[in-house]
């Protein structure tokens, strides 16, 4: 027969049927839309279609200052804003030459570890929904706004944040803050246990996320994959650690990696990254040096002519900028984001082929991916 | 005359009104169940703490448009929710909230009718409610409500098998099929079957959530997956009648458990003179007590779990509970062979 | 007096239906139908005294098979409706016609043939109650009979699903 | 403890449990394990069972169980009327016989099982649970034969025993000499076993029942058959040459030694302790029946002691170590046999008994022998072995003094017990017993000498100082616990003149005995012989003392005479084997017995064959294609008509169907309604045929 | 009064309804449905005639009658099943291989 053999589930003998998943749909994390080709309720076949979030912001940028461009990258991966600034003002500094001081390093790294608890708390959130476990979804999103609380403390606002400065940041931090967020952290490790025990040892949850979406590592590293979806795979990638970035080569952390490359490992690599994450910023508060927050930065921001990348681990994988300078204009001739959400979600067809319509939704939240940043 | 048309009809039209009610009002205490499991607050608005959000809903389904869509099958898809609707309410025609009591110097019994097929009356009439969700999924014209109505009615057509057969195990125990003669059988028994049948009560239980279509077995109406389920397309009272449906069910479920597993209406210990001062409370709130139990963990299961795949729920209901349904009905023959044996010898 | 109109409600009610299952356009329609006959005649046997049947026709045809094939249906709905290619060899009116004289013969011999009630039989069983008298009348008259219908469903059940088999 | 039924169950459990689940799941320590365990279970239940048989009242002397009806009541008749009820209980009985035998097959086999599991240890691992297999089901058959109550049984029990024995004679059945062997040992058992199912016949045919008692009784109420052939004479002979099968005497002595190929465990369990005893057990088992045949009493005596010689001859020019303990066997079996034969019932046992213990002793020391030495059996290329081993050798000596008749090992005192019989009864049969004594000592130290004396050869030279070593515990225990057995078994039998009450004399003597209760412990059955009579008696106890010193005397004799040959002059036995070339070319090749056989019995089956496979092709083929010419000549002439007269008809009535169905299968159009529509006309018609004639 | 006659009657007339819906529809699933029909018209005739006769046997009959209707459901529409994969048509008068 030439239609290929149904894995499971399969309860007629039906001809192929064809569905729009998306672009409104409750379980798409946005605007993303899958077209399906099922054979009863088997994926046969999976077309992302992609496009529905764009909004130009790699072409706005050329039009954009240097440091306004900043405002734009809060609008990309928006559950994770602070980190999108740390990585293109990185990647300036870099074009630029600029030394950042150690202490605003630091507050670098506490601020995208609280940020990547926040993305992450989201994403455990919505996957557990997805799967039905809809209790987990308000919990993780209780925690998150205690991280919210912070931010706007900190910035004054609670989702884009524009919390960056090439070479610094724009603002010391409030005073107390530093014991706000060490509460937090105490917070958070009870929460952590009441997440595992709504999920990790739930034979239901198990049975959805064990086998499902299985891709070895090099499967993942040819496709593309990067983050915890890559670690999950057992590929022990993290460019925190490989090239380290802010302040994480003073850091002493683990990088978690998964065995089976399955939806559960991936799960697993993200909550032991919550622990990670805690014990990073508990060690950034503990050890944050004095001094100034913003380095030697020339008042006009017109980098010299040539062209760099810089990459830095997002929540949701590597985050890399591309900017060329001509070297005459206040604007970059280019920006190019890789972003991590997108290059994950190539994986998505070829991790659904042969899963049931129940397990898209379980995979995609199981990429982690954000359509603000795989559109830009 | 008064015996025979103008009590039943009084009858039946306190427990439709009451079942409607208490419908109503199990959504809200969904709602809020969930929500204080959540950390949330529920429903707040309207009335003091929101007493009054199933009348505000209801009165919102009543006046909102009914749409149905363009190529539909119009008189499949009007008839479908009324096919939900109609076995999950007249059910209610054989399940005992109480036993004959008088009132007002008359002896009237606290149950429509009394058959003695009841058991199977309710198994069948509930077979019929599948066509609802088929129908519905059929008439919508659309490919989501297709697939899940599909999914519906394999699993409610599973699950039935499973649960059929353990209430044959319970029949078995109490050699009869009438529900008042089940809980009377539980009365002289001096036990609640809950422990005489301690599977069966598992596997009803479990049987029981898939069959009203509740999380985590709530495949049909998955709403990350197939986005509404079979009623994706409707809207107004009509879509309020699958609601209701859903919720009217869920009663039967918890009604005939207690019946069957929990004593129904008598008090706890009910051979136990020691005990008689529970008789304060009258029986048909010992019912209602029981079966509120059953629909709080109903609604704490759905707040907890996260949801079955569609094959793993197929596979559990085949592979797991039907041959444990099975196991369970073979042995308790066995068991009820050799103590009727006994007792004949004895005797 | 509640008998003679129990009978001729259903009664019509059974032969409208019927009618309506073989003339609805709507296949759907037409299993829908049939789900109605047959409660209508689950009514009829519980008019007859005969509550278990009338609880496993609900249970069996309208719970069972009507779903099944409600399913049928819908599966072979989903792409294409019947085509309307008719053999032109086909003799469908002369079939009418004769169903016709089936339905004559019929009533002929029903109205010809009186079956006086036999003496009523004795006491077959020790129990009352339809459910039991059936109960016990298939568990020991027509236990092999009974034994042999269960052998019948397993094995169109196996039949069914080696059938419904994508490779054959 | 009515739980008899048990002890023979235990082994099978544990065939069932390694042969169904061990051969593909169990380690080899696990499956050693569940052996071991079913076997010391079932030694366990057999001593209570014994036990509770010595508790048993005065008078009664046995228990006996019926299980299951096993054959349902099934008269029987001939031409002549009537020949008895068959009717076959599965049952059990214990009486003082079979529980001797019962103890000594479950306490030497769990001994053995346990020294299995040291020597089988190189094996691979499901073939390690295949033997426990084995000789588990051999141990539950064995019992099978020693507990049955009547002839089936033990018959089933007899065929069971032979079973395993092929089995585990072949258990290395990749190698050719060893699944030959097994063929063997298989053929001429069933020799035997037809003798013996004939005997069995022949008893239902007389007695009209097959349990053993009742025969037993009824054999006791019939004429001693002294004079005459009868028909007990009959029975008894059919029932010994079943013995001869299994106990390997002559002329089915052949297959003993080849069963050396199997492993030593099981020649040392199944070649040595139990199973070649079966034989003896059963001619004691119907002594009774046997004593009522004096001729066939005399025959057994015969042949028994004829073996004895013939077998301790051959032994000593053997040069492979089982090999000479496989023809002692066959010696000592002889042995066994004569005492049968010259009345000594309860000598023979009792030989039975303390051979097992050190005949076992002697299989298990040399197993350990082999083992030590990686496989080698060739006793020239052993020597100096005692300081290597020492536990094996200190065992193995234990065991020669004791099979050699040394006091006051067991040995000395059963033989002694059955040579002083014969001299009661036959003095032939005494001096050849005598005579084979002797040999025994001097082939028994030969072994002795060559393995474990002198300087190393061989083997044992060309291995380096390390090895060979001593053999594990768990070889070692066993040999240990065997010889104890072989120096006290012995004192249960202590005879009247050296003070002891021959206690196993007397516990034996109900089985011997065809009614009960029998009070005299002297008084056999009624016409037991004269040397029963003089059993115990104070008056012979002179003679007694002087046969003892006369048996001992030789037994030292033999040795001396090994251990000049073999020690001090070490050429002496290739001169002495020079010297007398022919004796010993004789002796070497067995007398020539297995060379007669081929050359009569198979070298005459297969010209039997040659010369049938003649006469069909001449004969019967001649025949057939006479027939066949004769049957083409009819074929023709039928041919011809059937190709006029036939063919015409048949092509007629094709053609008319043929153009009928022009007409009819316009009906046929496919269309299943139009099916329908011809039924429903066929409905129409019947029911109006039916309304019209009423 | 309603003697059985009138049973009778109405399960003829059914029954004919059924054999006119066999003889004229081509959807074989209305087919089977009229198959159906007929069968439940012999069940009324059982059952009215058990009670016509006060002996259950009749019900017990028509218990199997149903368990037989359960089975040529299942295996005929399988068969139904197959024969539309194969030729993607439910009309009777496209089966028609039955023939020469």
């Amino acid at each position: 027969m030439e239609t290929p053999a149904v894995h499971h589930g399969a309860m007629f003998d039906t001809d192929e049927l064809v569905i729009n998943m998306g672009p409104q749909h409750p379980s798409t994390h946005g605007v993303l839309r899958v077209v399906l080709r099922l054979d009863g309720e088997t994926v046969v076949d999976a077309d992302v279609v992609i496009g529905y979030l764009h909004r130009g912001i790699e072409k706005l940028s050329e039009n954009r200052s240097y440091t306004q461009v900043i405002l734009l990258t809060d609008r990309m991966d928006y559950v994770a804003a602070a980190t999108n600034n740390v990585g293109y003002c990185e990647t300036v500094e870099k074009l630029m030459g600029i030394e950042v001081p150690r202490r605003a390093r630091y507050m670098r790294t506490l601020v995208c570890e609280l940020q990547r608890i926040a993305s992450h708390c989201l994403w455990l959130g919505t996957h557990a929904m997805d799967a039905g476990a809809m209790t987990v979804f308000l919990y993780a999103f209780r925690e998150r706004e205690l991280i919210l609380d912070l931010f706007e403390e900190y910035c004054g606002a609670r989702l884009t944040y524009n919390s960056m400065r090439i070479g610094g940041l724009p603002q010391e931090i409030p005073p107390g803050w530093d014991r706000k967020v060490r509460e937090f952290c105490t917070i958070m490790d009870g929460k952590l246990v009441e997440y595992e025990e709504l999920l990790t040892h739930n034979r239901i949850w198990r049975e959805r996320t064990k086998g499902i979406g299985v891709i070895d590592g090099a499967a993942a590293m040819a496709i593309g994959l990067s983050g915890p979806s890559l670690r999950g795979s057992g590929v022990p990638r993290d460019l925190r650690r490989d090239e380290p970035y802010a302040a994480y080569d003073e850091m002493d952390f683990d990088v978690p990696i998964g065995l089976a490359g399955d939806t559960y490992d991936r799960y697993l690599v993200r909550m032991e990254e919550f622990r990670q994450s805690l014990r990073i910023i508990r060690q950034a508060i503990d050890g944050m040096p004095e001094g100034p927050i913003v380095g030697r930065v020339p008042r006009l921001i017109k980098p010299p002519a040539g062209e760099t990348y810089h990459a830095i681990e997002s929540p949701k994988g590597e985050l890399g900028f591309f900017i060329v300078s001509d070297g005459r204009s206040m604007s970059p001739y280019r920006v190019r984001v890789r972003p991590p959400s997108f290059c994950n979600l190539q994986a998505l067809p070829q991790l659904i082929k042969g899963h049931l319509i129940a397990d898209v939704v379980v995979l995609i939240g199981s990429i982690d991916i954000v359509l603000g940043e795989v559109d830009r | 005359m008064v015996d025979a048309v103008v009590i039943p009809l009084l009858k039946i039209v306190i427990v439709l009104v009451a079942t409607l009610t208490a419908v109503s009002y199990m959504v809200l205490l969904e709602r809020k169940v969930i929500a204080w499991t959540q950390a949330r607050l529920g429903p707040m608005r309207v009335g003091p703490h929101g007493i009054l959000q199933p009348i505000a809903d209801a009165l919102k389904l009543m006046i909102k448009e009914d749409i149905t869509p363009a190529r539909a099958d119009r008189w499949v898809f009007t008839l479908a929710p009324i096919l939900a609707m109609v076995p999950a309410l007249i059910v209610y025609a054989v399940i005992p909230f109480g036993p004959a009591v008088e009132v007002f110097g008359r002896p009237v019994t606290l149950y429509i009718t009394d058959i003695n097929v009841g058991l199977l009356y309710v198994v069948s009439v509930t077979s019929v409610g599948v066509y609802g969700i088929i129908l519905a999924g059929y008439a919508s014209n659309s490919k989501y409500p297709m697939l899940a109505s599909l999914r519906a009615s394999a699993q409610l057509i599973s699950y039935e098998v499973a649960v059929t057969l353990t209430l044959v195990s319970v029949v078995l125990v109490a050699g009869t099929l009438s529900l008042v003669g089940i809980v009377e059988a539980q009365r002289e028994a001096h036990v609640w079957y809950l422990f005489a049948q301690p599977v069966a009560f598992a596997l009803i239980v479990i049987g029981g959530l898939a069959e009203t279509n509740r999380a985590p077995f709530d495949m049909p109406e998955a709403e990350q997956e197939l986005t509404g389920g079979f009623h994706t397309e409707y809207s107004g009272m009509r879509f309020a009648l699958f609601f209701l449906a859903e919720y009217a069910n869920m009663i039967v479920v918890s009604s005939v458990a207690t019946t069957l597993f929990l004593g129904g209406y008598l008090r706890p210990f009910p051979n136990v003179a020691a005990f008689g001062v529970l008789d304060i409370v009258p029986s048909w709130m010992w019912f209602l007590l029981k079966s509120f139990a059953f629909l709080y963990f109903f609604i704490w299961i759905r707040a907890t779990l996260p949801r079955y795949r569609y094959d793993q729920l197929m596979r559990l209901g085949w592979k797991v509970l039907i041959p444990i349904a099975i196991a369970n009905l073979v042995v308790t023959a066995i068991v009820r062979v050799l103590l009727v044996a006994r007792v004949g010898a004895d005797g | 007096m509640g008998e003679v109109v129990g009978f001729y409600v259903l009664a019509t009610l059974i032969l409208v239906f019927a009618g309506l299952v073989i003339t609805a356009r709507n296949t759907t329609h037409s299993v829908l139908f049939l789900m109605m006959d047959f409660l209508s005649v689950a009514a009829l046997y519980v008019l007859l005294g005969a509550e278990f049947v009338a609880v496993i026709q609900i249970l069996v045809y309208a719970g069972g098979i009507v779903v099944l094939y409600l399913f049928v249906v819908m599966l072979v709905n989903l792409k294409r409706p019947p085509e309307s290619y008719r053999d032109p060899r086909r003799q469908g009116k002369l079939g009418v016609v004769l169903a016709a004289a089936v339905l004559v013969e019929m009533v002929a011999v029903a109205g010809y043939s009186r079956v006086a009630p036999a003496p009523v039989a004795a006491a077959v069983s020790p129990v009352v109650g339809n459910t039991e008298e059936v109960g016990w009348l298939l568990y020991t008259q027509y236990l092999i009979p009974f034994e042999l219908a269960s052998m019948l469903l397993l094995v169109a059940m196996v039949g069914a699903i080696l059938l419904s088999k994508r490779e054959l | 403890m009515d739980s008899l039924w048990l002890i023979p169950l235990l082994p099978a459990l544990g065939a069932a449990v390694n042969g169904l689940v061990g051969i593909r799941l169990f380690a080899k320590r696990t499956a050693g394990a569940v052996a071991v365990a079913a076997m010391a279970a079932a030694f366990g239940l057999s001593v209570l069972a014994f036990v509770r048989l010595l508790q048993l009242p005065a008078g009664v002397h046995e228990i006996n169980q019926v299980l299951v009806d096993w054959l349902p009541a099934m008269p029987l008749a001939t031409h002549d009327g009537p020949s008895g009820i068959l009717a076959v209980p599965w049952g059990f009985r214990l009486d003082p016989l079979s529980a001797v035998m019962l103890l000594v097959v479950t306490g030497i086999g769990t001994i053995i099982h346990v020294y299995s599991t040291a020597y089988m240890a190189h094996e691979p691992r499901g073939g390690v649970a295949r033997f426990f297999c084995y000789l588990n089901l051999f141990c539950f058959f064995m019992l099978t034969l020693v507990l049955g109550n009547n002839f089936l049984v033990m018959f089933v029990g007899w065929e069971g025993v032979g079973l395993c024995s092929y089995l585990l004679i072949g258990y290395w059945y990749g190698k050719t000499p060893a699944s030959d062997a097994g063929r063997k040992a298989f053929v001429t058992n069933r020799i035997g076993d037809w003798a013996f199912l004939l005997g069995v016949f022949l008893i239902f045919f007389t007695f009209g029942t097959l349990d053993f008692r009742a025969v037993q009784e009824a054999a006791a109420a019939m004429p001693v058959e002294a004079a005459g052939w009868g028909v007990l004479s009959t029975i008894a002979l059919l029932l010994f040459v079943g013995a001869t099968g299994k106990s390997a005497q002559i002329p089915l002595f052949v297959w003993l030694p080849d069963a050396m190929e199997g492993p030593t465990p099981v020649s040392a369990l199944i070649h040595a302790a139990t199973m070649v005893t079966a034989g003896v057990y059963m001619v004691g088992r119907n002594a009774v029946l046997f004593s009522q045949a004096p001729m066939v009493m005399d025959t057994v005596a015969v042949v028994g002691v004829l073996t004895a010689l013939m077998a301790a001859t051959i032994a000593l020019v053997q040069t492979d170590i089982k090999r000479v303990l496989a023809y002692s066997t066959v010696s000592q079996l002889g042995y066994m046999f004569a005492a049968m034969g010259v009345g000594a019932f309860a000598a023979g046992t009792f030989h039975l008994l303390t051979h097992a213990f050190f005949k076992a002793l002697l299989f298990l020391g040399s197993g350990s022998v082999i083992h030590a030495l990686a496989g080698e059996q060739d006793m020239r290329r052993m020597g100096g072995l005692r300081r290597r081993l020492p536990i094996t050798y200190a065992t193995m000596l234990v065991g020669t003094l004791a099979i050699a008749g040394v006091p006051p090992l067991s040995g000395f005192f059963s033989k002694d017990e059955i040579l002083f019989r014969a001299f009661l009864e036959n003095r032939i049969v005494w001096a050849l017993a005598a005579l084979t004594a002797l040999l025994t000592a001097f082939y028994m130290f030969r072994l002795m000498a060559m393995t474990f004396f002198g300087g190393g050869r061989g083997a044992t030279a060309d291995a380096g100082s390390g090895r060979p070593g001593e053999s594990p515990a768990a070889m070692t225990g066993p040999l240990i616990a065997l010889a104890a057995g072989a120096v006290l078994a012995g004192f249960i039998g202590i005879p009247g003149a050296l003070g002891g009450g021959n206690a196993i004399e007397h516990f034996l003597e109900p089985s011997f005995s065809a009614s009960l209760p029998v009070v005299p412990p002297a008084a056999a059955g009624p016409d037991a012989s004269a040397g029963h009579a003089a059993g115990g008696a104070p008056a012979s106890d002179g003679l007694a003392l002087g046969l003892m010193l006369f048996s001992v005397a030789v037994a030292g004799l033999g040795i001396a005479g090994a251990y000049r040959v073999y020690v001090q002059r070490p050429g002496l036995a290739a001169v002495l084997a020079e010297r007398f070339a022919a004796p010993h070319r004789l002796l070497t090749h067995q007398y020539y017995v297995d060379a007669l056989y081929d050359a009569t019995v198979v070298n005459g089956t297969r010209a039997t064959g040659r010369a049938l496979a003649a006469v069909d092709r001449r004969v019967v083929d001649g025949t057939v294609a006479g027939a066949s010419r004769l049957t083409v000549l009819g074929a023709w002439v039928a041919s011809l008509t059937d190709r006029t007269l036939v063919d015409g008809l048949v092509n007629l009535l094709g053609w008319v169907s043929q153009e009928g169905s022009f007409g009819f299968r316009r009906l046929q159009t496919g269309l299943v309604q139009n099916y329908a529509l011809l039924m429903l006309v066929g409905i129409v018609l019947f029911v109006g045929v039916y309304l019209v004639v009423r | 009064m309603i003697t059985e006659t009138h049973y009778l009657v109405l399960s003829a007339a059914l029954f004919a309804i059924g054999v006119v819906g066999v003889m004229v529809r081509r959807n074989i699933v209305v087919v089977f449905m009229s198959i159906e029909l007929m069968l439940n018209a012999v069940n009324i005739n059982l059952v009215a005639y058990s009670h016509h006769l006060q002996h259950t046997v009749g019900q017990v009959f028509a218990v199997f009658v149903i368990a037989v209707a359960a089975a040529e459901a299942a295996v005929g529409l399988a068969i139904l099943l197959a024969f539309y994969r194969n030729r993607e048509t439910v009309n009777i008068d496209d089966m028609n291989l039955m023939k020469w």
